[in-house]
């Protein structure tokens, strides 16, 4: 039982050991301990991993109540089922190799202790959020994620640059955490509680499918889960957030923290089965998400932001997935996407580490035969981000757009949706491996990834490939998903299409049969190009909707208006003693003469009251 | 007990100030002294206090159950005498007085150099009158130190402020004074008519449930209202504020955000609502559209300043703004909540004004467009200044959050509507927040600027501050098991909350 | 010798003419030795209508009050030309109309 | 015969006043107030106050003025100042103390209208006036003292004219 407490208290505890050393900790033993504990809470994970798989027993453990007010007391206790246990090994587990390879990576950084704080503050938050047994210790997890990816997306502090993208982070995901907030304010005063499990119950006994009350609470719930996830209207930060160190993208912002929206969604699945309305949003939007952030992936030139934009995507995909009901789809997707994307990023990061941090892919190329192994790693990663048959990916996504298609009505809809986007995921990601590992040279790299870079690469190769055949224990979480029989022609279409991109990317960027300039020539293209490379101007969008206003508006009161009423209380008091200042002029015959007029007038009050 | 630990500050504070002639030093000294003898005093006492009195509800009207109880005789012929009691709320509020007096006295260690010793003696002095609000249960009583704590805080910022310490010590002033004499105004009113028969009498006791009703209660409930609302301070009587934090040094700002806001907060929740209920509910809605303005309010302009210290005092604005909203929701939830973030505000803003005096005592400028990169030059400050712009802005896991969300969980039972403005507060707040580290510790350091990092006094003083602040983020119920008896106390006084509530505010029934 | 049985309204009467002669000359006169003058007046018809009462009651009270007045009637005339002299001697006017700054 | 005597000094006092107030030199108008003065110590003494009709003509026409006519030489205002105290006199600037005082004055007789009651005709001794000063007035006494000696020391504070204060002319 108490291996469960010490998963997320291994880093924790970490973390603490780490700032009471205030930076004075010798670097290698800072990366030891920083890495060594996500690797020991990794251990614990797999021993109850191995415990639940073989007689799934949902394991509960209570720390201590956290507060008691009137009926509400939440505790600081933990619910581990199928889902939990997925999640806390892909964090601890992917975590723990990217913790590794940190190590490397990071060497040369002056704060590397701080570095390491960080990483392990949030992978102790992630913990918690995943393991909470109610909504507010969730909601702290997921708090805390937010944080922790804002110090670290501002890590190299002294660029303002960094600081901004952080700020955005934080910012963009706070505004639906407010609305995930509010969502927890109505299920409290209308359910009575925030306990995942017996909050479930309750609305199920207390609500209808369709209600309003349970379309308005997941609605707000789904607020924040856009935030978090970086789906459309909030997913705005994410691009910018790849200003962080490379490992910290791989953990935080492609394989964890992102996902978490996806995970509170499956989590509370028991509500949004309640609202079909919020259902059919999450679906929407995860498919509008998928093409606008697959669009723009198509003409970014910066890798980090590619892999970024794809991440967007590739989530878009987990909410379709959601939307239409195969939870198990979209979490089987989370997790997979959880290898390769960590692969692309830390293969990303490799490169970049090699290349004295280039992030352009134009001046980068040929480094097939120069960097092989992160090649390898790329070239993998990339196939399962297309979903090439076989590699992990495609059985995730497969899963997802037979889903889709099953559903009625809109099914096919999303279905066709999802298959555009595959094909552009298909199209992008190897655009990526075919300009930055072939063709011409253009910078030298001048190391090769030591064993601490190219084990996890070589290990997340392998999850990547393999991934796809591992049996998720959802079984028990998630209500059995309906048979639906398989089209065959569906299917076909469903492999082909990766296949398809494959294709045109090479004739686009490899072959040159599609030349992108010749494509471009025309000034329509070009300014679709542009459109999609600024991300289709969303970030302008809302900096004239709400940025600038916000400051203007800001810097327009800055100096307290409400001051005014009471400088004008003032005005008017200087302005009366002014006006009675002629009455004091030292005048003396003037103070006599009044003194008799007020005598006159005394005497006249007398005389009129005398009887 | 109360008496004594009031005489033994105000002592304290006279010898301070005459043993400023022997060394200047020794003031400082005295200063922290008293305070921690007082500690020591009011733990033993409540030592002495059988568990079980701290369970059990007290009845407001009467002097049983209180804690600790006495009353004297003072000026019979007007119902007037010294009465004080102490249940768990004021337990609670002492021992954060008499804590962030002693980080008040440390934040200032080396700071002063003009006549330290009456410096010392108008902080002692401060939180005499502090310490006398908290425990007085006499009206007249109450007014007498309200007084009290108002004249050495003047004092504080006229003497020991900044370049413009006349005009914010003057606004503060005069706030303060004006509000204040209107709430006399009222308590005369409360006690000429309140006790009815011809008698006079300020006691609380006999006060309850007495206020005139109609128009004269809404207008006498007004005078309290104003008095509490300026010190709070709610919107849109705040702007004495960000004067006098910014211009009032950094003991000064410590103890104005750290407990003399927390007076106005205790005033309405022991004496403002509770003696007009009638009134108090039907002036709900408007209240609590005060908090929810201020909150918004004091976030956006807090991010606009370029001041470190006004910018957390329109942080100030902005916190204070849920606990008007938490005490006109008048249910547990909400009531927990406002009186946490009573406490975790304390904390949070003391501390932040400890950085902000610190720095400008290195610096010599409050000016955030002078700073920048100074994590560089004292990385123990940024990871201070980082723990406590995320507690301000209402990280899970520290006070500030269990506040929030208590308050706001509480209002929406109440009114959604308004919890979802109040929200944005949630929002704005990371903003200031976040860019107050972007402008100070972040961005391009001056690699040249020699700077100070936090000594082993400065640093025992954050530590102590960040893990009061995770204590009660993670186990509060401690602070919820002392005023749970309170709240059950003073809640039956108001028998018509849900409907007048829920009549006056749109959306009031969810 | 006894006195003289005089209706006290004429007395009073007088007194009051008295009286609004000297507010006359205090409201009239620009030179501040003049409004002394007035005011010596003044006391001295509040003076007469208390001589005018003590007799009336025919007891010693009105003349103690009057000696009163007279001390403070000197004691008036004595700092008031003393300021006389200061104000000659700073504005080098007499005029009270001038002297209005009420600062030395 | 003795009331004749007393509205004849009425009479001389009211117009030697209104004399004395409207000169335009200041000794003349002295002389005026001093006849004034010996006007009313007649009254006094008519009423039955010889005391305090001796002590009128004693310090009031006697010391007091005595003080004005020392101010008066000490000034030397000669003909300028009467030719501007003319001016000032001239008839428009009579017109609101006249009405005012013409105001006050019929405010005062309706209060006055219908006073009853008349002086006893019993003078009172300055024995009586001793005995009363010296009993239950004798704080009244030692205020006065009080006073005349403040009136001293501030007189004499004031009248040093010639010496010049540091940073004056």
């Amino acid at each position: 039982m108490n291996t469960i407490a010490l998963i997320p208290l291994f880093p924790l505890l970490s973390a603490t050991l780490l700032i009471m050393s205030a930076g004075r900790m010798p670097r290698h033993i800072a990366a030891t301990i920083g890495a060594g504990s996500v690797g020991l809470s990794a251990i614990c994970v797999a021993l109850l991993a191995r415990d639940f798989l073989a007689d799934g027993q949902v394991l509960e453990l209570t720390l201590w109540t956290w507060m008691s007010v009137g009926d509400f007391a939440p505790r600081i206790a933990f619910y581990i089922d199928g889902l939990s246990i997925v999640m806390m090994s892909v964090i601890t587990g992917v975590g723990f190799l990217i913790h590794l390879y940190s190590i490397e990576f990071m060497w040369e950084d002056e704060s590397i202790c701080r570095y390491f704080t960080y990483m392990n503050l949030f992978v102790a938050a992630m913990l918690l959020l995943v393991m909470a047994d109610n909504l507010l210790l969730l909601y702290l997890g997921w708090e805390g994620v937010g944080v922790c990816s804002y110090l670290l997306v501002g890590f190299w502090y002294k660029d303002s640059a960094n600081g901004a993208a952080a700020r955005k982070a934080f910012i963009v995901t706070r505004i639906g955490d407010t609305a995930m907030a509010l969502g927890l304010f109505l299920l409290l005063t209308e359910l009575g509680t925030l306990d995942i499990q017996p909050m479930m119950i309750a609305a199920n006994s207390q609500w209808q499918t369709g209600d309003a009350l349970p379309v308005l609470a997941t609605a707000l719930l789904l607020g924040g889960a856009v935030g978090k996830s970086a789906q459309l209207p909030l997913h705005t930060w994410l691009p910018d957030a790849m200003a962080g160190p490379t490992p910290v993208s791989a953990l935080i912002h492609a394989a964890t923290m992102v996902t978490a929206g996806v995970y509170l969604i499956a989590r509370t699945y028991g509500l949004f089965l309640l609202a079909p309305p919020t259902m059919e949003a999450v679906a929407w939007i995860g498919l509008a998400t998928l093409l606008i952030a697959g669009f723009t992936a198509l003409a970014q030139n910066d890798i980090k932001r590619i892999l970024a934009y794809s991440t967007i995507s590739q989530i878009g995909y987990m909410f379709l997935a959601l939307g239409v009901g195969a939870f198990a789809s979209g979490i089987f997707h989370l997790m997979t996407h959880a290898f390769f994307k960590a692969l692309l990023f830390l293969a990303a990061g490799a490169v970049i580490h090699c290349l004295h941090h280039e992030h352009n892919i134009f001046r980068m190329g040929g480094l097939r035969t120069r960097l092989p192994i992160v090649f390898l790693s790329f070239f993998i990663g990339s196939a399962a981000l297309a979903a090439l048959p076989f590699t992990s990916g495609f059985y995730s996504k497969d899963a997802i757009l037979l889903s889709a298609w099953a559903l009625e009505d809109i099914g096919p809809w999303l279905w066709a949706g999802g298959l555009l986007g595959a094909l552009l995921t298909s199209i992008y990601s190897f655009r990526l491996v075919f300009i930055v590992f072939f063709g011409e040279a253009k910078t030298e790299p001048d190391r090769q990834p030591g064993w601490k870079m190219a084990g996890p690469l070589l290990l997340l190769c392998l999850l990547s490939l393999v991934g796809g055949w591992f049996a998720l224990p959802l079984a028990g979480v998630f209500p059995a998903a309906a048979e639906h029989t398989v089209n065959h022609a569906v299917e076909w279409i469903s492999i082909g299409t990766p296949l398809l991109g494959l294709l045109l990317a090479y004739l686009m960027f490899l072959g040159g049969q599609l030349s992108v300039d010749k494509m471009v020539a025309s000034s329509g293209a070009r300014a679709l190009r542009d459109f999609w490379f600024s991300g289709w101007r969303i970030d302008q969008l809302y900096d004239v909707l709400w940025v600038t206003p916000y400051k203007k508006i800001s810097y327009w009161m800055r100096n307290e208006p409400v001051d005014a009423i009471y400088n004008g209380i003032v005005a008017a008091n200087q302005w009366a003693h002014h006006r009675l200042l002629v009455l004091q002029n030292g005048e003396l015959r003037w103070y006599a003469t009044t003194m008799v007029v007020g005598l006159i007038l005394l005497l006249a009050v007398m005389l009129r009251n005398a009887p | 007990m109360m008496l004594e630990l009031i005489m033994l500050l105000l002592a304290g504070g006279v010898v301070a100030w005459q043993s400023e002639r022997f060394n200047p030093n020794l003031p400082r000294w005295i200063a922290m002294a008293t305070v921690i003898l007082g500690m020591l005093l009011l733990l033993s006492t409540i030592s002495g206090i059988p568990a079980d009195t701290f369970n059990m509800v007290t009845e407001p009207s009467k002097a049983e159950n209180w804690l600790l109880y006495s009353r004297h005789e003072w000026i019979p012929r007007f119902g007037i005498s010294l009465e004080l009691g102490m249940d768990g709320l004021s337990l609670l509020m002492l021992i954060l007085t008499l804590a962030l007096g002693a980080i008040a006295i440390v934040s200032s260690w080396n700071e002063i150099e003009f006549n330290p010793g009456l410096f010392q003696a108008n902080l002692l002095w401060t939180l005499t009158g502090v310490i006398g609000v908290f425990l007085a249960l006499d009206l007249f009583l109450f007014f007498l130190f309200w007084e009290v704590m108002l004249i050495p805080m003047y004092l504080l910022i006229a003497i020991w402020g900044h370049e413009n310490r006349g005009y914010a010590a003057m606004k503060f002033f005069i706030f303060t004074q004006v509000s204040g004499l209107l709430m006399l105004l009222s308590i005369i009113v409360l006690a000429v008519q309140g006790a009815g028969d011809g008698d006079i009498s300020f006691s609380y006791g006999d006060l309850l449930g007495s206020a005139p009703t109609g128009k004269a209660g809404m207008l006498t409930m007004l005078g309290f209202f104003l008095a509490f609302t300026v010190k709070l301070p709610g919107f849109p009587f705040h702007t004495w504020l960000p004067d006098a934090h910014t211009q009032a040094p950094t003991a000064g700002s410590v103890l104005l955000a750290g407990i003399l806001l927390k007076t106005g907060a205790y005033g309405l929740l022991r004496f403002c609502i509770p003696l007009f209920p009638e009134a108090s509910m039907q002036f709900a809605p408007i209240a609590m559209t005060l908090g929810t303005v201020g909150i918004i309010y004091g976030a956006v302009l807090a991010f606009a300043q370029s001041d470190f210290k006004r910018l957390v005092a329109y942080s100030s604005v902005s916190h204070m703004g849920f606990v008007l909203l938490g005490l006109y929701a008048w249910n547990s939830l909400a009531l927990q909540g406002a009186i946490m973030q009573m406490v975790a505000h304390g904390v949070s803003t003391a501390a932040l004004f400890m950085m902000a005096g610190a720095l400008q005592h290195r610096l010599h400028t409050r000016d955030m467009n002078r700073m920048g990169g100074l994590w560089y030059n004292a990385p123990r400050m940024g990871a201070c200044a980082m723990f406590f712009a995320v507690a301000s802005l209402g990280l899970p896991g520290m006070g500030n959050f269990v506040a929030e969300f208590l308050v706001l969980a509480g209002l929406f039972a109440v009114s959604p509507w308004m919890t979802a403005a109040a929200a944005i507060g949630l929002i704005t707040a990371a903003i200031y927040s976040l860019w107050l580290m972007q402008k100070t510790f972040q961005g391009k350091p001056d690699e040249e600027r020699k700077l100070q990092d936090f000594d082993r006094r400065e640093m025992g003083a954050m530590v102590i501050m960040m893990a009061a602040l995770l204590w009660l983020g993670l186990y509060p119920q401690p602070v919820f098991d002392l005023t749970q008896p309170v709240l059950e106390g003073l809640q039956p006084l108001i028998v018509n909350v849900p409907e007048t509530l829920a009549g006056n505010i749109p959306g009031g029934t969810p | 010798m006894d006195g003289l049985m005089v209706p006290m309204e004429h007395v009073l009467v007088i007194a009051g003419l008295l009286f609004i002669c000297g507010l006359f000359g205090l409201m009239l006169r620009r030179n501040i030795i003049f409004m002394l003058m007035s005011l010596e007046v003044m006391l001295n018809s509040a003076a007469l209508a208390f001589i005018a009462a003590g007799a009336h009651w025919g007891q010693a009270d009105g003349q103690i009050i009057f000696m009163l007045i007279l001390t403070v009637a000197a004691a008036e005339v004595a700092v008031g030309l003393g300021l006389v002299l200061q104000i000659q001697r700073r504005f080098k006017t007499l005029d009270m109309d001038q002297a209005h700054r009420l600062r030395g | 015969m003795l009331a004749t005597l007393f509205y004849i000094a009425a009479l001389i006092a009211l117009t030697s006043t209104m004399a004395a107030l409207t000169r335009a030199n200041a000794a003349h108008a002295l002389i005026y107030l001093i006849v004034s003065l010996l006007a009313v110590a007649v009254m006094f003494f008519l009423m039955g106050a010889p005391f305090a009709a001796a002590l009128e003509v004693v310090i009031y026409a006697g010391a007091i003025m005595v003080l004005f006519v020392f101010v008066i030489m000490m000034l030397n205002l000669g003909d300028t100042g009467e030719d501007r105290e003319r001016e000032w006199l001239a008839g428009r600037n009579w017109f609101v103390p006249g009405a005012m005082a013409a105001l006050l004055l019929i405010e005062m007789l309706m209060v006055l209208g219908d006073f009853q009651g008349v002086t006893s005709g019993n003078a009172v001794s300055p024995k009586a006036v001793g005995i009363r000063l010296f009993g239950p007035y004798l704080l009244a006494v030692e205020i006065a003292s009080m006073l005349l000696l403040s009136s001293l020391v501030g007189a004499y504070h004031l009248g040093r004219r010639f010496i010049v204060r540091r940073g004056e002319h």
